[in-house]
């Protein structure tokens, strides 16, 4: 998939002395003596990465590290120093003046932390602002305003003032300003950072619900982690300027980077990012479903287990087998199929957070099964050693439940 | 660098010319014929002859009796002492350029208006000195308000009808008439406005004193006759004459003319002067006259000082 | 010890040249200056020809019901409305006219001269840092300095008065126009920015309405900056209220010159009152 | 018609019962208003004597590093240093001298009896209500108003001069140090409270020092408005650049009242950006 | 144990028409409404409450629920319109202005959220403030303020100028300062919200080691529930200024008030409140040191398990006994106590997110010892079961992980 954004290699260094304070700052030299000596701040160094199409792309990273200063390049509010940013496959450099305002009036737009919106006009003359700038006639641009104040669920607001609204709505206001525009990507620079957290989880539900309608490029900014790993599809960390590692939730917090990054997502809830594809290990326990007694036992004893997966020829799941049942087929009393008892099975892209109900009142290990075929199981242990921060859930050292005496 | 402090007289600065002129001939005077210092307090009439009369300036050298309403009430009071009369042969009323009259041939202007002779001819030429903020009358630039003329001139116009075709203008202050009537004086514009004699503007361009009625003793305060050539004269604080004798005695003696002032004003004009080194030339150029004022001895004290 | 004291030259300046100077614009000028003069005498006729007409208690009744409609006080309301009357019954209605009027003339000229510059400003970091020490001597020269000059150019009356007000009272609109400009919340200029707007419809749209009440104390100043120079106007003069101080000032009456300035201060604290009122249109008072 | 446009009735203020009032005021408190006149002629003649002592390179000199000491600008450091001299080298040294004399005497003063008041303001929400109007009086009374009063009370020359100045420069410096306290952010004033300071502490340790900038501030405006009394002053006998002003206006002399007008505005700017340097003591200009 | 404040039945009523505004919030009338209608603002409404000494009490609630109207009544910045409220014996509201005095300066002190630092003084000088207040002479003031320097960890940063400092060293400025005086009482009103998150958790630790040592009753508010969980021994969460729920972490999330506390703590990482003992069990298969063979193994069939734990016979634990090893026993080749397993034992004050790494890990249910004794044990479900949100951790349900042929 080509990426929509696409950053390479920028460098924005604000303040004097621009090139001296780069090669000061590869020389090692950090950010705070770089500006004691030189008085320039270097607020992106060396930072590349992609947005692709369709994703919610979340940077995160503590305050001053050039996360806005990042965000404000996308619709170039910012000039990198050095290096391009591509929006498709137009350098954004490269547009004139005109060229650019069309950029911003039909390609992008941007949300703000403390909401950005204009005091002296109601809510809709808000959101209409964009369409306002368009040029979009009367008519038009207050049913599509109104539209977009429906979606974020202001309706009967419209006329408020503004500092009649409390933050959430303010931000809704915001994201529907954002929106009317129809932009293909949306730029939001901390939006929910300055509102409380009842209300916040309830704006980052509603993002998603917008999201799953709309499915925009969305560049999100945040310093909670949880946030970020709620929302984006990928996360980038920075810290002073630099991109440290971008990547899906789950792999950062399979394979963080460095020190910084594993603290950073310390705090975390882990169960809500991993999905079961994580922590499934492969099934050992397996038995085809004409399968007869000797075959059955033989497999539980060598796995050293009390019960197995039953399968047929295509590897569709059946159910669990225990050995108790089992013990049945030695005089051929019953078939397989007849011991097979059905269980809750779950799907390698479940959060774990959700089968956790699941596997902690589970006997036997789940199944995990993919469009009816089984593809792993999850014990108990492997959520629990997710769970217990040790990041790297090694399947090799897994530990079964049952022993077989 | 700092100065010595000795006896030292304030006089009246109230920035007008002629006065510091006097004040300039008296001081030097008193300088190197009595050995006293001398300096000026600046301020406008009225507060500098409040000043006198609360005793900070020693010295008024020119006092315009008929521009200070309370001025007899206040010498009848004793509220300062009156030691003489400096000029009385001044003149004051209504100007117009002399162009306005006869034309300018050098400035190539014609005679506006070759027949206005009298205050009393004013309303055949108000078009000549339209007023610009109303161009349905003539202007005539009256006295600085609060002046006892003031108040006279505003009569004058109820008495001569004049109201019907112009408007008396207050300029609001002395250098805003000065600058009225010496700028349109340079532009070659006919104007018309209340001025007075001797006075370095008066010196300086040729302006003429429209004609009134003969004065008039018992009408001149409703604006009746022309205006009696006001009394200038000289004042000290009370008690002044008893301190220093020799000076208030001095004071008492000395007077001038109008015509003599108006000739030390256009030498300053001319020369660029100071007042004091017009005040020297004044008193090496009058000899006579200033020898009346002191003693030999004084005289040639002054003389050999001024000379050497 | 001459040297410690004393300048070791002196330049002279040649001062009366600079007056040669202006008599000759003026004198060059003279077509053009008359038609500002007569421009600006038209407004002026037409301002007080209106306030003439509008009968006392209509002014004074409008005073207090828009006080009222801006502050909610029925008490103060009333107050301002009986200190206008009082000028009236203390004889110095139509002399409060005639300085109003030229007041007015001279904030409007004002406005519409310094809020365009004020927007320039705003708009080029060189064009603030260069105009800031003409501003600065405006506001510090003397006004007896340009006086004159306005009297040479303009003659002696309403109009000079107005072009010296002016100059006196133009900068407070240029400052805070430019302050108010610059001092939008840099977030909502930057939302209007990246919807695409150019820079004329971010400052139609965004930075003039949102700086709005910056402005507005910048005319509240302006108008009180040309109520303090109606004494000063008067001396080249302008008639009115200002008028009837210098008179009491050159015959210290300081009874008089106390009733005519007090007649200023009502005129100067009713304008203050109500055009504050545009400032924060909807302040809710705290309730305490 | 006459009861649109006529009053009703007349009011007659008996204005000279306030003249005769004022007189014999004067007279009545001749004894105290010699002491207060004999005091303030003392700080002027002591103030003038260090002024006049001081070699004119010494204050140019002062300027200089003063300036680029607050702003480490050296270019404008030398054009204000610059400027200084060039009042000197014009002649206008020695009435530059009076000018500073009477405007820091001024200052000092209303300093003195500015400042306690701001802060006895700020304590009390009833005073401040109180004193509002009347401080608002004294800001918008023309100036000329109470020239006469000073010149009944104190007679003609600098002390008069002193004491009109400080009626019109007082305001800022009461304003804002009232405004100052009262600004102060108030968790660190509940901090020092919650550590069970008392009030005077309070304002002492946290509230004063806090508001430094802002009283600073308002000690700028009251320079600038002192100085902007200069001219006025020299009408009631104050010597010095501002009489020079009255002197070249009474004679119609543009130049000449420019170049001392000129020497105000340069001594203006330079106690004003002197005085802005404590404003913002260590403010680091942004370098853009 | 006596309380060291008691607050009772207070309410806080800002704005006027107090009683209005009191009567119409009995009959229910919503804050908004009652600020509309009559201007008063309720920030408190019937208000009472305990806080023990030397414990950290933590306030928690939305933006303006009144937690700062609340805080700042203990040391009387507030008074409250109608209530009382106790330090120890002594009514708050009768202090004199002298006696209000002598208590500020020595048995409370107050950490502000926006640090209230003075910009005008050091570091050294800031913490010298309340000694300074006090009049404690220039060496033990200055000694004093070092050793809380030294204490926060600022030592090197005494003639610092506060606006030099980072949000988290300005805030130990302020934690210096008011340690400075030895108050009994420590008000913290927010102290960490300014905080980055990193610098956040930082404090918290700072905090905690902190308390460790000093011991004081601290009141703290936040709205980070879990900051309230991680340093409070009780929590009081408020709404529009009622106190809805007082307890302890683990009660509050064992048993919720109402639907807003659930939704306040549903964040919160349980594992980091709840400890051993919430989720232990009462251990079943034990077996004392001298059993044999029969014994052993019959207790392992009751139960259905594969492994049992050993003690002796004043319950102490010694380990535990497979099932294999415990076949050894039959023919009498070794004791119990030979084949006894030592394994890693849990405390039942441990939070269960220290004993995860453990129960991820291990093959038998953790022992759960106290004073030697075994008292529980610990299994994986139980763990999950916790984790998975069934706030209700019910011990009957309990099942066992092995299950015995
Ligand atoms: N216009 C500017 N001029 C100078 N420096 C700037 C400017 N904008 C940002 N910086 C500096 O660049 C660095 C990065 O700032 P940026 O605003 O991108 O950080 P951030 O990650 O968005 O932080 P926050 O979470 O506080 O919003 C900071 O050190 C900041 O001081
Ligand atoms: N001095 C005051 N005057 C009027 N209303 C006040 C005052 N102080 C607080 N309030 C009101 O009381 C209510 C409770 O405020 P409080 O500051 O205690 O809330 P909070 O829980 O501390 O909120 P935050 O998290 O924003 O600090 C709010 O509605 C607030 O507006
Ligand atoms: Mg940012
Ligand atoms: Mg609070």
């Amino acid at each position: 998939m080509k990426p929509i954004l696409y950053v390479e290699g920028v460098n924005k260094i604000f303040g004097s002395h621009k090139e001296e304070a780069l090669k000061l700052s590869k020389k090692g030299v950090s950010k705070n003596e770089i500006l004691e000596k030189t008085g320039a701040t270097c607020a992106l160094l060396d930072v590349s990465l992609e947005v692709n199409p369709g994703e919610t792309f979340v940077i995160i990273g503590l305050s001053g590290s050039g996360k806005s200063t990042l965000v404000r390049m996308f619709n170039r509010l910012n000039d990198p120093t050095h290096g391009k940013i591509f929006f498709k496959n137009q350098d954004l450099a490269q547009l004139n003046k005109e060229q650019l305002r069309n950029f911003r009036r039909e390609k992008i737009a941007m949300v703000f932390q403390h909401f950005g919106l204009m005091s002296h006009r109601t809510v809709l003359r808000n959101v209409e602002y964009g369409l306002e700038i368009r040029g979009v006639g009367p008519e038009l641009k207050k049913e599509k305003a109104m539209e977009m104040i429906n979606l974020v669920g202001l309706t009967g607001f419209e006329n408020s003032r503004i500092d009649q609204l409390s933050g959430g709505m303010k931000q809704r206001v915001g994201l529907a300003r954002a929106l009317a525009n129809d932009p293909e990507v949306l730029l939001m620079d901390e939006p929910f950072s300055a509102l409380d957290p009842l209300v916040k989880k309830d704006m980052q539900f509603e993002l998603l619900k917008i999201q799953q309608k709309m499915k925009k490029t969305i560049v999100f900014i945040t310093h909670d982690i949880n946030e970020a790993f709620k929302l984006g599809d990928r996360v980038a960390i920075m810290k002073d300027g630099k991109v440290i590692q971008v990547d899906t939730p789950e792999n950062m917090m399979a394979n963080p980077a460095d020190e910084y990054v594993t603290r950073f997502i310390e705090g975390a809830d882990k169960t809500a990012i991993m999905s079961v594809k994580h922590v499934m290990i492969t099934p050992t326990t397996i038995v085809f479903k004409d399968d007869g007694f000797n075959k059955v036992i033989r497999e539980m004893r060598t796995n050293n287990v009390s019960s197995a997966y039953v399968v047929d020829d295509e590897m569709k799941f059946l159910g669990v087998v225990g050995l108790d049942s089992a013990m049945r087929l030695k005089d051929k009393a019953a078939t397989l199929m007849d011991l097979v008892e059905e269980v809750e099975t779950i799907s390698p892209n479940q959060s774990v957070s959700e089968i956790l109900p699941l596997a902690s009142q589970t006997r036997v290990p789940l199944a995990v099964v993919e469009d009816g075929r089984l593809i792993g199981i999850v014990s108990k242990a492997s959520v629990l050693t997710l769970i217990a921060n040790d990041v790297v859930v090694d399947h090799s050292d897994e530990e079964l439940d049952s022993t077989l005496a | 660098a700092p100065s010595s402090r000795r006896t030292t007289f304030t006089f009246a600065n109230a920035q007008w010319d002629s006065i510091m002129f006097h004040n300039a001939v008296m001081g030097t005077i008193i300088e190197e014929v009595f050995g006293y210092g001398w300096e000026e307090l600046p301020g406008s009439t009225p507060i500098t002859y409040e000043a006198l009369m609360s005793g900070e300036i020693d010295i008024y050298s020119e006092i315009w009796t008929d521009n200070l309403p309370s001025y007899n009430e206040d010498v009848a009071n004793g509220r300062f002492e009156l030691l003489g009369l400096n000029f009385d042969d001044n003149a004051q009323g209504l100007y117009v350029p002399r162009y306005v009259i006869e034309g300018d041939a050098t400035r190539g202007i014609e005679p506006m208006a070759p027949n206005l002779r009298s205050v009393s001819d004013l309303p055949q030429y108000w078009e000549l000195f339209e007023d610009q903020e109303d161009p349905n009358k003539g202007r005539i630039y009256g006295a600085i308000p609060g002046w006892a003329v003031d108040e006279i001139l505003r009569n004058k116009m109820d008495h001569l009808g004049l109201n019907a075709t112009f408007n008396y203008f207050s300029p609001g202050s002395d250098a805003a008439l000065s600058a009225a009537l010496s700028s349109a004086y340079e532009r070659g514009e006919a104007v018309v406005g209340y001025y007075w004699e001797p006075t370095w503007l008066m010196g300086l361009y040729d302006f003429v004193l429209l004609e009134d009625e003969p004065f008039n003793e018992n009408g001149f305060m409703n604006g009746i006759g022309e205006f009696k050539s006001s009394d200038v004269t000289v004042g000290v604080r009370n008690g002044f004459s008893a301190e220093f004798p020799e000076v208030a005695e001095f004071l008492s003696k000395y007077s001038t003319s109008s015509t003599l002032t108006s000739a030390a004003l256009s030498y300053i004009q001319e020369t660029g002067a100071s007042s004091v080194e017009a005040a020297k030339w004044f008193i090496l150029e009058n000899k006579e006259l200033v020898a009346t004022w002191l003693s030999a001895e004084q005289f040639e004290t002054l003389i050999n000082a001024l000379e050497s | 010890m001459n040297w410690i004291y004393e300048f070791p030259f002196q330049l002279t300046i040649d001062t009366s040249a600079i007056d040669k100077g202006v008599r000759s614009f003026a004198l060059t000028f003279d077509a053009v200056l008359r038609v500002i003069r007569q421009g600006l005498t038209n407004i002026l006729l037409t301002i007080s020809d209106i306030l003439t007409f509008i009968p006392w208690w209509v002014l004074v009744l409008f005073v207090i019901v828009l006080y009222f409609k801006q502050s909610k006080k029925i008490g103060m309301s009333l107050v301002y409305g009986g200190l206008l009357a009082l000028i009236g019954f203390t004889g110095l209605w139509t002399l409060m006219i005639s300085t109003l009027s030229i007041v007015i003339t001279a904030v409007i000229l004002s406005v519409a001269l310094g809020f365009p510059f004020g927007l320039l400003l705003s708009l080029s970091e060189r064009a603030n840092r260069i105009m800031r020490p003409v501003l600065d001597t405006m506001q510090t020269m003397p006004v007896f300095v340009y006086l004159i000059p306005a009297l040479l150019l303009f003659g002696l009356g309403r109009v000079p008065a107005v072009m010296a007000t002016v100059i006196y009272a133009i900068v407070p609109i240029i400052r805070l126009t430019n302050l108010g400009i610059r001092q939008v919340n840099p977030e909502i200029v930057e939302a209007s920015r990246s919807f695409g707007a150019t820079t004329i419809q971010t400052l139609i749209k965004v930075q003039i309405p949102q700086a709005f009440t910056t402005i507005m104390a910048g005319l509240n100043q302006t108008l009180m900056m040309a109520m303090a120079m109606v004494v000063t106007a008067s001396m080249i003069g302008a008639p009115g209220l200002g008028m009837e101080v210098l008179i009491s000032v050159n015959r210290i009456e300081v009874g008089r010159g106390l009733v005519s300035g007090t007649a200023i201060v009502i005129v100067a604290i009713i304008l203050d009152r109500l055009s504050q009122g545009w400032v924060k249109p909807h302040s809710e008072e705290e309730s305490l």
